[in-house]
């Protein structure tokens, strides 16, 4: 395959949506996790980014969703959408749950009392690894992490 | 994924192979705590075949790391990767823990 | 991996959606091709949709738009939209040309006449491998494929 | 994708690797023309390694049959998988062309 018969799609019209739905089991986490990752890998996100942010933000978003907003009810379900260009990634994590105040609740996990703390880290890491971090209500309990793509 | 303990002199290492997150932590926390049980006190684990860490997979390396330490045992983390590495740093949990760069050096350090 | 420890998602609920722009140049459509066959790959649809029906009437589509509508141009571009879920997929080609009469240019390539030329073949192709072929304009010529999925 | 013509015999063999699409046909065609030009006569285009052919890969090849027969010359096909099968069928291409199962078979067909 010589590079001037195929030449590399121009990624930066590259436009990706994706929307799933899972019952409350944490174990459906990982293969999210993969088809969002795959979802970036189209638009050349970094090996960093799509080795260290997206996956560990999404799943403390995911494991929220389950374990917090629906309390692992099996008949609750969390929807995913992830909307990515070559500029920036959206996702959002949505819960049936009654949602929850995010100033109050993300703490900073590396303060001497928090830091020997077995719990805690989720939100922290998801503002640590994300550029914004947001939590509102629309039809469901939404948090959405936005990162913007770095080269 | 997958947990994978070995004995090696008087040392029990672990290798994590694939995640350690929500969905699968409870079981390497018993299989190390089953050790510990067993008047096991040496623990290393070892990261060079892991994917990714998420908050609930930490927390178990905190936990386990009490647990030992209770029980007058050493917990010692090897062959972290730069993003594994990165999310030490992140939740300064690199000053909490021994970590070495390789399993040789860790087995060393006991 | 055990399957009670990851089972596979729940893609009954899937819905992916992917936009791209590409030149007037039939160098591309490969790479087109293999980006939407991905997407599709995530909702199993069948190896001979993946390997045949998509491939050839999206191939179809895109030269049609480049050579076609567009006249190969390399300032007018050729916009790819795939809308897919674990029902139906629906692609979108959309040039910058005039459009043309779907009814009056779609040939029955298999009559005596038809079989031995060498062109006149990508409509009815489109139309043999697709459950539908539209065409109408909306800020460009599109021509809107649509398959379900066979299991 | 590319086009590989190696001669067995006194005939010309063309293997068909990846797409033969309207990127690359006429670099198929141009190949097969040569040698034509260069007097060949017996021809055997094998698609055990294609992937897919789309309507102006199928218009090269039945151009190609044209003016190889105008030549006094022969074509054969082979190898066609079950969703090149189908694309000869839909197109009625089946009843133009002269399709082996095999490469041997079309070597012998001759
Ligand atoms: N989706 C959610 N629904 C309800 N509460 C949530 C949700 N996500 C987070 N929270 C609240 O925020 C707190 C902190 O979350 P986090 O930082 O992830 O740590 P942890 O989950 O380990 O407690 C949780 O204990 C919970 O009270
Ligand atoms: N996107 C398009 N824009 C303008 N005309 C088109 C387009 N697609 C198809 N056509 C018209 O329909 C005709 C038949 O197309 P097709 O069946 O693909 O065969 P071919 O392209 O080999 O002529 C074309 O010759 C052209 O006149």
């Amino acid at each position: 395959m010589t590079p001037d018969r195929s030449p590399g799609l121009p990624i930066g019209s590259l436009h990706l949506a994706l929307e799933l739905e899972i019952p409350s089991d944490v174990r459906y986490i990982e293969r999210v996790v993969e088809m969002v990752t795959r979802q970036c890998e189209q638009l050349a996100y970094s090996t960093r980014q799509m080795s260290l942010n997206v996956p560990v933000a999404l799943t403390e978003a995911l494991s929220n969703a389950i374990l917090r907003g629906n309390r692992e009810h099996l008949t609750k379900r969390v929807q995913v959408r992830c909307d990515v260009n070559r500029e920036r990634l959206v996702l959002e994590v949505v819960d049936e749950g009654n949602g929850f105040d995010l100033e109050e609740c993300l703490v900073d996990a590396t303060s001497p009392e928090n830091v020997v703390r077995e719990d805690g880290r989720g939100l922290f890491l998801m503002a640590q690894l994300m550029d914004s971090v947001e939590r509102f209500a629309n039809h469901g309990n939404v948090v959405r992490l936005t990162m913007r793509r770095h080269d | 994924m997958s947990f994978a303990l070995r004995k090696q002199g008087e040392i029990v290492v672990v290798d994590v192979e694939g995640q350690l997150i929500v969905g699968n932590r409870q079981e390497l926390k018993q299989k190390v705590l089953d050790e510990l049980e067993r008047g096991e006190k040496k623990f290393l684990i070892d990261f060079s075949q892991t994917g990714y860490i998420d908050s609930s997979g930490l927390g178990v390396l905190v936990s386990l790391s009490k647990k030992i330490r209770e029980q007058g045992g050493e917990l010692r983390l090897a062959n972290l990767n730069d993003d594994l590495k990165t999310l030490f740093e992140l939740t300064k949990l690199d000053t909490l823990f021994q970590i070495a760069d390789t399993r040789e050096r860790a087995l060393e350090s006991f």
